[in-house]
């Protein structure tokens, strides 16, 4: 499976997520997001960051960038779209995901570990999740979800919402920690799965995403 | 040329959790008589264009596409000319 | 504003008659010394090129004899002091580039913006260098967490070093913070940044070799940023708008990473075109191309005319002077600069020949098609130094020989009391704001001893710490240095490493004072004595002087990074208790050793006496037990003890853990909190016992066993007793938030 | 009740990198007339206050004292009295 790590000017999580998918044999490339044609991509990886700058908003500027229009290609036709962190937030300002990320209710960037619940352990990004709950590093200063009513009701009918927060760090509503769009191939979430594959490092709860993504594209079984 | 104030807050019915944090903090600092905070943006655009419709026509294209999220922002604005060699 | 609204510059003549040097901080007799060796006047421009470059900051002038004692050289180094970043080699041709940095005036006076820039700064001294940045650690210092304005500094100096690092994208992975008041009105904010450098064959120096060669500004354009200070702006600009201006410099993450990833990859993709890297730090553009210039025995000429500027009407001395960030100065070869400024460009970012190298050692300026400068470069650079007389301190002299004696009626309420120290208690409120795991390289976190960066595609890995205990230095210059390195190698030493290498930042206070002459002077000698015994070079350094308020000086506080090194991160080993059952060992013997302690601060408000004594070759021993332990695979865990004790580090053990341990332990009530240096505690599978005791020898005494109960169980020759988990745990870890509600 | 509208701006000469990445950003969507952009902050702020002198003197000081970073930015307002009940 061929996977784009989509690199922002200010990305800085795109190395990580590149090393992620290295590990489980996935075929990945960085990619400048200035380049326009996605096409060879099975799946595009919009990684964590600062892009530019987050000035302005996070994301805000970054969706503009030539690569999106590729991504929003990669998303109707059913191709994996995935954002992490800045990612989400590119994501959510694009209109590829619904809602927005405000900044977190007590001021401040956070980087910690928090416990995650598996809402839906039956999407294609949760496909291989054998557990309720998972332990994931988060790293932001925006991650606080807003949705308004109607869109969070068309949230929870969809069983789009993947991952809530145990302990709500940044003050998203209904703990959102992580979306899938309608058709399910779109997928936003704050904490970091990329950051939690290497024992080494201490957690490895972050695989059995990487793994559902590879079940799901029928890698493996 | 043309100097454009911008004014974005968030839409009412959002909670503005920058402006609660300001105003807990007024609160210590014992300005109790505070009432609500509300956090936005504040910009000063300069642009040239051939009349001040043109003008006024850019600014809320561009507000509503990169200046404010339209899911939970507003703007309001305004527009006044000033003589191009003004700094 | 244009050229011709600038106040009428001085003429040579008024700028000697009105002394106008003196107000820029040059004295009559250096102003002498510049009339003499040009053997004319010297202009407006010029004046102030001197008053910048013979600054204590960029000249170190008062300091540098002292500098110059330090012992920098060993087999590993690559690259000692005198450039952007000191280089050790760590085999298979990696080095590690690291130094320190100090930005404590700029963080009292706009805590978040001088603190963010203090990061950016130390950043690029190692991407200077040709390195990848891998971690940075901070060193703090604040006075009592009492009133708003020490929250707000406080506050101010977490967000600007989170906004800079997290947004850049190198992790920030540990660092030190202490509480007193001696750092009223004077905080310290003390960055330390290393590098990774994969071939050694690219390390850049910043030395402009190679007439005709060309100077190449990179980066972000130059405005009226950090221009000198007030002087300046009350002597010159006296207008409505001009007393309006600020010089706060600004820093701007997302530019600099941007000058980052491109000058790494100009390194490494036209390494025979960059001939010299150095960025523009204090005296910007001035003092990075007057050192190159020099350094590489060339002269400088320089067009004013083509640095980018964000303001109009500049002239010569703020274009030279200004501290505009994120700004870079390469020397690119002739006929090669295309390929450079194309790479800058396609990243968005200003590339400008602005002058060339030239083999006259002069250093030249051109303004509106005028020379503005015609130095001497050598003269420039070279400001005077001074060896300045030193005293004994007056409190030293009269010092009390005697060792404080705690007063343990309760023990469990004081090691409360201690644990909610805020300089003893958990920093967790400080780095959760930091992201401490971004290029998924940290191995250890913040939290433990010293932070563990690995090396990816290698065995290797970093061990990395700053310490420095300011309270001890106070009471005895010498034995405190020597305490601050044993301190920091005995944290990294905790996690499995072998010291390699230090930096340092030497804050203190005047040094026309003689008595902080001394404490400079004995604090140095006391560092390098230990660490020629360490055999830790130390390889970069950075000094802040005038730390002081109200003529009373701040603790003398030479801060100490280290990095060690790990061949196998298999063995990489944390504080953290790990197995109910687990034997607890201390190794070390524990003195009467209280003064200058956590626990004579508690008791009597302050510390005083003679500092307790040192014991080097104990010391050394017991930190080569712990490496050849570790490297045996017969720890499991191993935690240095500091500030607070044995009964501080037995409980940080468990704090993070599901365990508790059970001490049995042969000291009075009193010792538990005594601060002998030297000292760990491992523990030991009961397994491995008997390897263990026979390697250890006396070294190590059994005190306990872990368990997996709720409460700590303590025995001591006087009293027996026990510390709720829960309770304790709290007051650990809530008492920096709630000083700070 | 007052109702203070405040601008903060930033003082000449302070960068303001996030104005500079916002303008590079409407050039590239083909907005080129834009000459310059700063960013500032826009606060909304209900206050109860005996007078409107009282109320301009409270919120001269908090602007000052915590609003703004007096080393970096400055600010003006416009003040206006609203009746209570009014949202
Ligand atoms: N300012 C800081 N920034 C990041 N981490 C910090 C800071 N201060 C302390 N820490 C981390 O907290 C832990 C405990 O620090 P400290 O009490 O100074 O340790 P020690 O006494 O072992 O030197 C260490 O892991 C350290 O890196
Ligand atoms: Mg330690």
């Amino acid at each position: 499976m061929k996977a784009a790590v989509l690199d922002f000017p200010g990305s800085n999580c795109d190395f990580d997520m590149y090393y992620a998918l290295i590990d489980f044999g996935i075929d990945a490339k960085i990619i400048d997001a200035r380049q326009s044609n996605l096409d060879d991509y099975d799946a595009i990886f919009l990684p964590g960051g600062f892009s530019y700058g987050d000035y302005l908003r996070a994301g805000a500027i970054a969706r503009f960038a030539p690569a999106m229009e590729a991504v929003k290609k990669a998303a109707d036709q059913g191709r994996f779209v995935v954002g992490i962190c800045n990612g989400f937030q590119i994501l959510t300002e694009a209109g590829l995901l619904p809602g927005a990320l405000r900044m977190n209710a007590k001021a401040g960037f956070i980087c910690d570990q928090v416990l995650l619940n598996v809402e839906n352990d039956n999407s294609l990004f949760t496909k291989n999740l054998y557990r309720q709950q998972l332990l994931l590093p988060i790293a932001h200063a925006g991650g606080n979800y807003y949705a308004d009513q109607e869109t969070l009701t068309k949230l929870h009918a969809n069983r789009q919402i993947i991952f809530t927060y145990q302990d709500n760090p940044n003050g998203s509503i209904d703990d959102i920690a992580g979306i899938v769009n309608e058709k399910g191939n779109v997928f936003g979430v704050m904490p970091h799965p990329e950051r939690a594959v290497d024992p080494l490092l201490g957690n490895i709860d972050g695989r059995p995403f990487f793994e559902s993504i590879l079940q799901t594209s029928g890698v493996l079984n | 040329m043309f100097l454009a104030k911008i004014y974005v807050t968030y839409k009412p019915s959002i909670l503005d959790p920058q402006g609660e944090v300001i105003k807990s903090a007024l609160h210590r600092l014992d300005y109790t008589d505070v009432n609500s905070v509300m956090q936005g943006k504040y910009f000063e655009i300069k642009l040239e264009a051939k009349d001040q419709r043109t003008a006024a026509k850019e600014i809320e294209e561009f507000s509503d596409e990169l200046l404010i999220n339209v899911n939970m922002e507003t703007f309001t604005y305004k527009l006044s000319e000033i003589s191009s060699v003004e700094e | 504003m244009s050229i011709a609204a600038n106040p009428q510059l001085k003429s040579a003549e008024e700028v000697k008659s009105e002394r106008i040097y003196a107000q820029w901080g040059l004295t009559d007799q250096e102003f002498k010394i510049i009339e003499n060796e040009m053997g004319r006047l010297p202009n407006y421009t010029e004046t102030g090129l001197f008053s910048a470059m013979w600054s204590e900051h960029a000249s170190y002038k008062k300091s540098k004899p002292i500098l110059k004692t330090f012992w920098s050289k060993n087999e590993r180094v690559l690259q000692g002091p005198g450039e952007g970043a000191g280089i050790l080699d760590i085999g298979d041709g990696q080095a590690v580039v690291f130094k320190a940095e100090s930005h404590n005036h700029p963080s009292q006076v706009e805590p978040y913006q001088g603190a963010a820039t203090g990061v950016g700064g130390i950043l690029r001294d190692i991407f200077s260098m040709g390195a990848q940045p891998i971690a940075v650690l901070d060193s703090l210092r604040f006075s009592e967490i009492k009133n708003e304005q020490t929250k707000s500094l406080i506050d101010g100096v977490i967000d600007g070093i989170a906004g800079y690092g997290n947004a850049i994208g190198i992790p920030t992975v540990g660092g030190d913070v202490a509480f007193d008041d001696a750092y009223e009105g004077n905080l310290l904010c003390n960055v330390m940044s290393i590098g990774l450098l994969d071939h050694q064959d690219t390390i850049k120096v910043g030395q402009a070799h190679g007439k005709d060669n060309s100077v190449i500004y990179v980066g972000a354009k130059t405005g009226r940023d950090g221009i000198n200070g007030a002087t300046f702006a009350s002597t010159e600009f006296s207008s409505q708008e001009e007393s309006q201006r600020s010089a706060v410099q600004v820093g701007d993450p997302f530019m600099e990473k941007l000058v980052m990833d491109a000058t790494i990859k100009a390194v490494r993709e036209m390494p025979e075109a960059v001939i010299a890297i150095q960025d523009m730090g204090a005296a910007g553009i001035l003092s990075s191309s007057s050192e190159m210039g020099e350094k590489g025995g060339s002269g400088i000429w320089l067009d004013l005319d083509k640095v980018p500027v964000r303001e109009k009407g500049m002239i010569p001395y703020e274009l030279m002077l200004s501290e505009s960030q994120e700004r870079m100065l390469l020397v690119v070869a002739q006929g090669r600069e295309k390929g450079v400024i194309d790479l800058y460009r396609d990243a968005g970012l200003d590339a400008v020949v602005i002058g060339k190298v030239t083999d006259d050692s002069r250093y030249r300026l051109s303004f509106q098609g005028e020379t503005v400068a015609d130095l001497d470069i050598k003269l420039l650079t070279k400001a005077p130094s001074y060896k300045l007389p030193s005293k004994l301190p007056v409190h030293i002299k009269k010092a009390s020989q005697q060792q404080y004696q705690p007063k343990i009626s309760n023990p469990l309420q004081i090691i409360m009391q201690i644990l909610s120290q805020p300089t003893i208690s958990s920093k967790k409120f400080f780095y959760r704001h930091f992201d401490s795991m971004v290029r998924t390289d940290t191995v250890v976190k913040p939290g433990g001893d010293a932070a563990v960066i690995r090396i990816r595609g290698t065995k290797k890995a970093l061990s990395l710490t700053t310490d420095v205990n300011g309270r001890y230095v106070y009471l005895d210059p010498y034995r405190g240095g020597q305490m601050a390195i044993a301190e920091a190698a005995r944290n990294v030493v905790s996690t499995g490493a072998l010291p390699i290498g230090i930096t340092d930042c030497l804050n203190f206070g005047n040094p026309d004072n003689q008595e902080v002459y001394y404490e400079l002077e004995q604090s140095v000698a006391g560092i390098n004595n230990f660490a020629k015994q360490l055999n830790t070079p130390v390889v970069s350094g950075n000094v802040s002087l005038y730390n002081e308020t109200d003529n009373r000086a701040i603790y003398p506080t030479p801060m100490i990074g280290m990095v060690g090194l790990i061949r196998d991160n298999r063995k990489i080993t944390t504080i953290n208790f790990k197995k109910n059952g687990d034997l607890i060992y201390l190794i070390g013997s524990t003195g009467n050793d209280f003064n200058g302690s956590e626990i004579q601060k508690l008791q009597t408000g302050k510390i005083s006496g003679k500092l307790f004594d040192f014991d080097a070759d104990a010391e050394l021993n017991n930190q080569k037990l712990i490496l050849t332990a570790i490297e045996a695979g017969l720890l499991k865990s191993a935690h240095d003890l500091s500030e607070g004790g044995l009964i501080v580090a037995l409980l940080e053990s468990a704090f993070e853990t599901s365990f508790a341990f059970d001490a049995n332990l042969k000291l009075d009530d009193a010792q538990l909190f005594a601060e002998t240096n030297g000292r760990f505690i491992v523990t030991v599978e009961p397994e491995k016992e008997p390897v263990f005791e026979k390697m250890a020898g006396d070294q190590a005494e059994l005190i306990g066993r872990v368990t997996d109960r709720n409460h700590f169980q303590i025995k001591t020759d006087q009293s027996s007793f026990s510390i709720d988990k829960e309770e304790a745990t709290k007051t650990w870890k809530n008492s920096i938030a709630n000083l700070m509600e």
